[in-house]
């Protein structure tokens, strides 16, 4: 493949945003394939190791999408997930890990093309930032053990 | 000194306390933690510049537990991490007696944890200017840049968890990193388990550390690990308003605010 | 060893038509622990639907992924299915092949691809996943409904005449609320009194309703299905069982002089005293802040007159502690104060009034006999002004929000003047007329042109006394827009409806929502507008939100009708995918270390302790412990126990992790 | 307040002298704008204030007295779109070609009299004022509330405990906020004369002998315009109004020449027990 083509993993809740992309779907709105989605009950319950994980097993970039503020079906997950995104994104910047691979967004269940928006928008950022190729490096220490 | 070492011998002939955590003398010039068992043994607390060791780590220890109730030595960034451990109900009023020592080396007595904290009132944490400036200097280097650095900077890191070992605050019975289902951390201390070691311990002590910079003491390697926790330190203040938590406030990260800012989510 | 079955859906041509499906079936056959997979035109028809059962069956499969549509579409009819072929249906999952897939993408090979990692990514989840019971949790069928006004009232006869026992709880000396307060309903202007008290008195006598008046919720505690409530019996000086409610004490009582609550008030009471001659139980308390005997040491007139010697002046609160399964919370709303309005002269001028006090002073059970009489001088006013909005939708006064019922009781008002004050002048000032409801807008419109009651649309700047009058200064915004003044005799502020203080109190003792108004919220604005976030609370009535009494009886009886669909079954059934702390091998028993951070950060207050005890007894330690009866699986706890202590099933650790795994390693 | 109020510069810079304040003046300040500036340009009514700001600030000051309320009202109301508006903040101070950090503190004459005033008020007060006063506050000084937080804005209390403390009776009246006419002053007198009219009329109802002001609009129209106040009331009346800084300079024993007290077209004529 000559294009790069960006892996990228979304983070998304069950109520609002997985809902929000299926709209997408049942509206026949086309975005990139590159975005696969992963379901989570809650934006609450993302932990921040698996975007770590994410990023060590090749992802480019990460999209994590909940309900929008006031909207959490479990009316609070969604808050408690900012404060962990703005602290852990804090970090991340302090550690030189691009934050700009990582987006946040609040996509309700009634935001189809907002969804596809974001897809299709964090499918062009990252093609622009290019692969990963910093972390990759660091990951790639795991293949050098598994093949001693 | 004296009405220390007094106070303590009080304690341990009372037998309100069975064991006094404090600081005694070290090989060469150094100071080490202490346990007394013996009134007549307190003689050899000493408290000085050297004592910077956070003793309210051996507070949550099962090996000191078993030898009873203790009375603690305790200097500010010490009354800090009972504080943040009575908070997060690791201690109670009665599980100990806080012998304070003010930054005037007086020795502060406290009626309770809540005394502890209001005392604290006039000691707020604060982020070294030095650091400050470390911190924005790391931040304004371009991120790939940065990110090399830190690769560098946690090189030296062989996961001997010194840094663990020494913070009051990582007291779990199953540290994350031992839990190989999943495998969280990845093993090895090459790049990536380094990276991945030290964003979750910094993670894990956001809103939660006091600042007492043990683990960077710790650290055979001198890995500069205290500037994760200390940058923060400052974002979960400058977001969220507060150093920590009260015993009586819940914790930064497990509460919210609904009108909390942010500027990156779409 | 996995025995996992992949069964691919065409969906007609909705997934085939970009999807290379044959493709995908080979591919996923190729898995690891994939022991078998296909596809078919229609998985979710019935012999689609016999394919996955028939192959549970023959091949003895220990999971199943369904990649066809959305989960949130066809999830429960797989999962029905493979429990119909004896497979735990919580070891089945669906790839969304459809909607994030096959109608999102044009065909190509990427697409095809990625609907071959979605199915790989649910194959390793699948491969983690547990057999699940749903959970039971069993009920106690008794409902505690707190507030006795129309809502609670109501709410309390529909749960009782269903069958069911209910305690009704209210902190008054009466039941009936504030719609005992009012004179005429609106729209059709029948007396509040008449068509309340008889419910009022049926509640009294039905064998199901055990009334506790005077009484407050002091705790609650556990969870829908067994709750435990302790109730706080105010001491009311008075045996109830003793006393007839003969009244002679309340004749007697040389302390006629306190403003009566009753009649906002415009009138007076003794310090033993039934609040209304209809209050039911019509048995009095003793006021003990106005009563002589318990300020000063002396009195017991009441005492001495009472002829079954039912006074106790050394009862004291007691306190019963309730087992039941419902609660419903009809605990109302009250009014601004005038006071609260500098500009309307901060409460100073007796003859602004709010909309409250107009009800009384237009009761023919009034201080004023029915009669609209000033309170200054008890003169007839020629000229009255009422006033809309008087808080309600100001931002300036911290109420944004309409009080809903303002702009009907203001026409009523105006109304009731017009009728009782022949050749009155009525004014009304208004921002908009709100009159949104079952014969409401003919009902202001009869206010306008039959009644000439004169609507002026524009606020009031000030009120203020001058020469005996009390001048309406405000402005008439319509055609040739100009400032009015109004020499008024008497003024009425259609004040703001707002939380009843002590609200916010209420609900943090029950764990339920509330607005930044103190009102309570409801579970969800349009879907389910009677439940609370903490399941097996009800809401019914103006604690919710200001509204009128159609909408507050109609909330009361579904709120009634939940509580009696709760009560048809005599276990709960619950979706198993819930929070669990782990347990492991002595000495450490759990990895949790009991910090209980996750019990801060839990919407539903489901995380409480458990004690670890020895054989001896002994507490060895303290950990969290998740209430199954109140987690409602948001899994925010998971993500914040640091020793991963805590885990969600449906959604572990594990098979998160095997999922982002799978999700990226495609070659 | 070189000018129609230069009675009200007079009498704060005297009471300031005799308390020993020194007020600075901004150098090279400008016009703030006024009503005409919003009333026309949203960014240029924000630009002329923010330029005295931005000059306060080139000067080393803390604090800015602003004893115009018109001044007083546009220099915060700027200050406050500015804070809430990085984006037209970092404009502004573009076209100014000034560093802006917007973060002096404003006081008006009642915030700047509370603060050094109040407090030394025992030791100021030589002749302590004997007779009722009506205190009319007028729009500028309390509203928009959401940016003035004055408590009670529907009826505020500084003035009145300024008087108060003064020796004098503060009545209790229902006009201390309504209207006087503001700019109507020049284009429609009448409305004037009867918005105004409505205001004195009260006062003297009330009993107030004076009305006292802290803004130069309100004053001119009280004062100035009695004769259309006159008019509308169909009567003469002849209640003083005085600023706030002249009732503490005749408390103060100041002379009050140096006052401005002769200024006034409503002659002025409190008694002071000396």
């Amino acid at each position: 493949m000559n294009e790069f083509e960006p892996k990228i993993v979304a983070f998304v809740c069950n109520w609002c945003t997985y809902a929000g992309a299926d709209l997408t779907g049942t509206s026949r709105i086309k975005y990139a394939q590159n975005v696969k989605i992963i379901r989570f009950p809650c934006t609450g319950r993302i932990d921040f190791m698996l975007l770590l994980k994410a990023f060590s097993e090749g992802a480019d970039g990460i999209i994590v999408s909940g309900c929008h503020p006031n909207d959490c079906h479990y009316t609070s997950g969604n808050f408690h997930a900012r404060r962990r995104w703005i602290t852990f994104r804090g970090l991340l910047d302090l550690l030189g890990i691009d934050v700009r691979r990582i987006q946040y967004s609040w996509v309700s269940a009634a935001e189809g093309a907002k969804w596809a928006d974001i897809v299709n928008t964090t499918v062009t950022n990252i093609s622009e930032l290019g692969p990963y190729a910093d972390y990759a490096k660091v990951a790639n220490y795991l293949e050098k053990e598994a093949n001693l | 000194m004296k009405e220390l070492i007094a106070k303590a011998a009080g304690l341990l002939e009372s037998n309100t306390v069975q064991v006094v955590i404090g600081y005694g003398q070290g090989s060469a010039d150094r100071s080490r933690a202490i346990f007394i068992t013996q009134p007549s043994d307190c003689e050899q607390l000493i408290f000085d510049s050297r004592c910077i060791q956070n003793l309210a780590v051996y507070l949550t220890k099962a090996e000191i537990k078993k030898m009873g109730k203790p009375a603690i030595v305790a200097s500010i960034p010490v009354l800090r991490s009972i504080v943040q451990l009575a908070a997060e109900n690791q201690l109670t009023n009665d599980s100990l007696v806080v012998l304070g020592v003010s930054p005037e080396s007086q020795l502060v007595e406290f009626e309770s944890l809540a005394a502890i904290e209001s005392y604290l009132e006039s000691h707020k944490i604060e982020i070294d200017e030095k650091y400050r400036k470390i911190i924005e200097d790391i931040k304004a280097k371009p991120v790939a840049e940065r990110f090399a650095y830190w690769v560098k900077e946690l090189e030296p890191c062989f996961k001997c968890y010194a840094c663990r070992a020494a913070c009051p605050l990582c007291y779990c019975t199953r540290c994350t990193v031992e839990n190989n289902q999943p495998q969280w951390i990845s093993v090895g201390s090459h790049p990536l388990g380094n990276l991945e070691w030290h964003i979750m311990r910094a993670m894990h002590l956001a809103g939660r550390c006091t600042d007492c910079e043990a683990c960077y003491t710790a650290c055979p390697m001198s890995i500069p690990i205290h500037l994760l926790t200390k940058s923060m330190l400052q974002d979960v203040n400058e977001n969220f308003g507060s150093y920590g938590s009260s015993i009586s406030k819940p914790n930064s990260l497990s509460s919210f605010n609904p009108d909390d800012k942010e500027s990156f989510i779409r | 060893m996995s025995k996992i079955g992949v069964f691919i859906c065409h969906c007609g041509e909705n997934i085939s038509a970009t999807v290379d499906v044959e493709k995908v079936a080979e591919v996923a056959g190729t898995l690891d622990g994939v022991e078998y997979s296909t596809h078919y035109k229609y998985m979710c028809s019935d012999p689609g639907q016999s394919l996955i059962k028939q192959t549970i069956k023959e091949k003895g499969l220990t999971g199943v992924v369904v990649a066809a549509c959305s989960p949130r579409m066809h999830e429960p009819t797989f999962r029905k299915a493979c429990a119909e072929a004896g497979l735990n249906p919580y070891l089945c999952e669906m790839a969304n092949l459809r909607e994030h897939c096959s109608w999102v993408h044009e065909k190509s090979d990427a697409t095809t691809q990625k609907a071959s990692d979605i199915v790989r990514t649910l194959v390793e989840k699948v491969k983690h996943n547990k057999p699940l019971q749903s959970i039971k949790v069993p009920i106690t069928k008794k409902a505690l409904v707190i507030g006795g006004g129309i809502a609670g009232i109501q709410a309390s006869l529909d749960i009782a005449n269903a069958g069911h026992q209910v305690v009704l709880v209210e902190k008054d000396p009466s039941i009936g609320g504030h719609m005992s307060q009012l004179s005429e309903t609106f729209p059709t202007l029948d007396c509040s009194q008449c068509i309340l008290t008889p419910r009022m008195v049926e509640v009294a006598q039905h064998p199901n309703i055990t009334m506790m008046t005077y009484s407050e919720l002091e705790k609650l505690e556990g969870s829908i299905g067994n709750f435990k409530a302790t109730i706080r019996k105010k001491a009311k000086s008075v045996d109830e069982k003793m006393c007839t409610g003969c009244g002679l004490c309340t004749t007697k009582c040389p302390n006629k002089k306190i403003p009566s609550e009753f009649n906002t008030g415009l009138g007076t009471r003794t310090a033993i005293y039934v609040p209304f001659p209809q209050a039911v139980p019509n048995k009095p308390v003793i006021d003990k802040a106005n009563c002589t005997y318990y300020q000063k040491g002396k009195c017991k007139i009441c005492e001495k007159t009472c002829p079954t010697g039912a006074i106790c002046f050394d009862q004291e609160d007691e306190f019963v502690e309730l087992e039941v399964g419902a609660i419903v919370v009809a605990t109302g709303f009250n009014v601004m104060e005038t006071s609260e309005f500098a500009e309307y002269g901060y409460g100073k001028y007796k003859d602004v009034i709010n909309g409250l006090q107009f009800e009384r002073l237009a009761s023919a059970s009034g201080p004023t006999l029915g009669e609209i009489r000033r309170p200054s001088d008890g003169k007839i006013p020629e000229k009255i002004v009422f006033i809309a909005c008087a808080g309600s939708r100001d931002p300036a006064k911290g109420k944004p929000y309409c009080s809903k019922i303002c702009c009907m009781y203001t026409a009523k008002h105006a109304m009731l003047y017009q009728h009782k004050v022949h050749g009155g002048h009525s004014y009304v000032f208004y921002m908009d007329i709100r009159a949104a409801g079952k014969n409401y807008d003919e009902f202001t419109r009869r206010a306008i042109v039959e009644d000439e009651v004169n609507y002026i649309r524009g606020r009031v700047s000030r009120v203020y006394e001058e020469n005996g009058k009390l001048i309406v200064k405000g402005v008439d915004t319509l055609l040739n827009a100009k400032p009015v003044e109004i020499e008024a005799d008497m003024v009425v502020l259609a004040t703001a409806g707002v939380a009843n203080p002590g609200s916010e109190e209420l609900a943090q003792r029950m764990h339920i929502s509330y607005d930044a108004y103190n009102f309570f919220s409801e579970a969800h604005p349009k879907l389910k507008p009677v439940e609370t976030n903490t399941v097996g609370i009800f809401l019914a009535g103006a604690c919710q939100a200001p509204k009128d009494i159609p909408e507050t009886v109609s909330q009361a009886s579904g709120a009634a009708a939940k509580v009696a669909i709760l009560f048809s079954q005599d276990e709960l059934s619950r979706d198993p995918a819930i929070a669990v702390v782990n347990r492991c091998a002595p000495p450490l028993f759990s990895t949790c270390v009991g910090c209980f951070m996750c019990a801060t950060a839990c919407p539903y207050n489901a995380i409480g302790e458990e004690l670890i005890k020895n054989r001896n007894g002994e507490v060895i330690k303290r950990v969290a412990k998740v209430n199954p009866g109140l987690c409602q699986g948001c899994g925010t706890c998971v993500a914040f126990c640091r020793s991963k202590s805590i885990d969600i099933d449906g959604y572990t650790n594990e098979q998160m992790y095997s999922e982002v795994m799978a999700l990226l390693n495609n070659d | 307040m070189t000018g129609s109020s230069r009675e009200y510069n007079e009498s704060l810079l005297a009471i300031s002298k005799a308390a020993g304040i020194e007020l600075v003046e901004i150098t090279d300040w400008n016009c703030c704008g006024a009503t005409a500036a919003h009333n026309l340009n949203k960014e240029l009514s924000v630009s002329l204030p923010a330029r005295n700001l931005a000059l306060a600030e080139f000067d080393g000051m803390e604090e800015l007295v602003v004893p115009c309320a018109a001044c007083y009202n546009r220099l915060v109301m700027t200050q406050h779109e500015l804070n809430e508006d990085s984006n037209l903040k970092a404009r502004i101070a573009e076209k100014l070609k000034m560093p802006l950090k917007n973060s002096i503190k404003i006081l008006n004459v009642l915030q700047f009299l509370e603060k050094y005033f109040i407090p030394r008020l025992d030791e100021l007060v030589k002749y302590p004022l004997t007779y009722d006063v009506a205190c009319y506050y007028g729009c500028l000084l309390v509203r928009p509330n959401k940016v003035m937080h004055v408590e009670r804005w529907e009826d505020p209390m500084a003035m009145d405990i300024i008087m108060q403390k003064l020796g004098a009776n503060a009545i209790d009246w229902p006009f201390k906020t309504e209207c006087c006419g503001a700019g109507f002053s020049v284009s429609k007198p009448e409305i004037v004369g009867e918005l105004s009219g409505k205001i004195v009329r009260n006062a003297v109802g009330n009993g107030a002998k004076a009305i006292v002001v802290a803004c130069p609009m309100c004053h001119s129209n009280l004062d100035m315009r009695r004769p259309a106040i006159e008019s509308y009331l169909n009567k003469k009346v002849d209640i003083p109004v005085i600023y706030i800084t002249q009732a503490i300079a005749l408390a103060m024993g100041i002379a009050p020449k140096e006052a401005g007290i002769q200024r006034h077209f409503v002659p002025v004529n409190l008694t002071v027990n000396r």
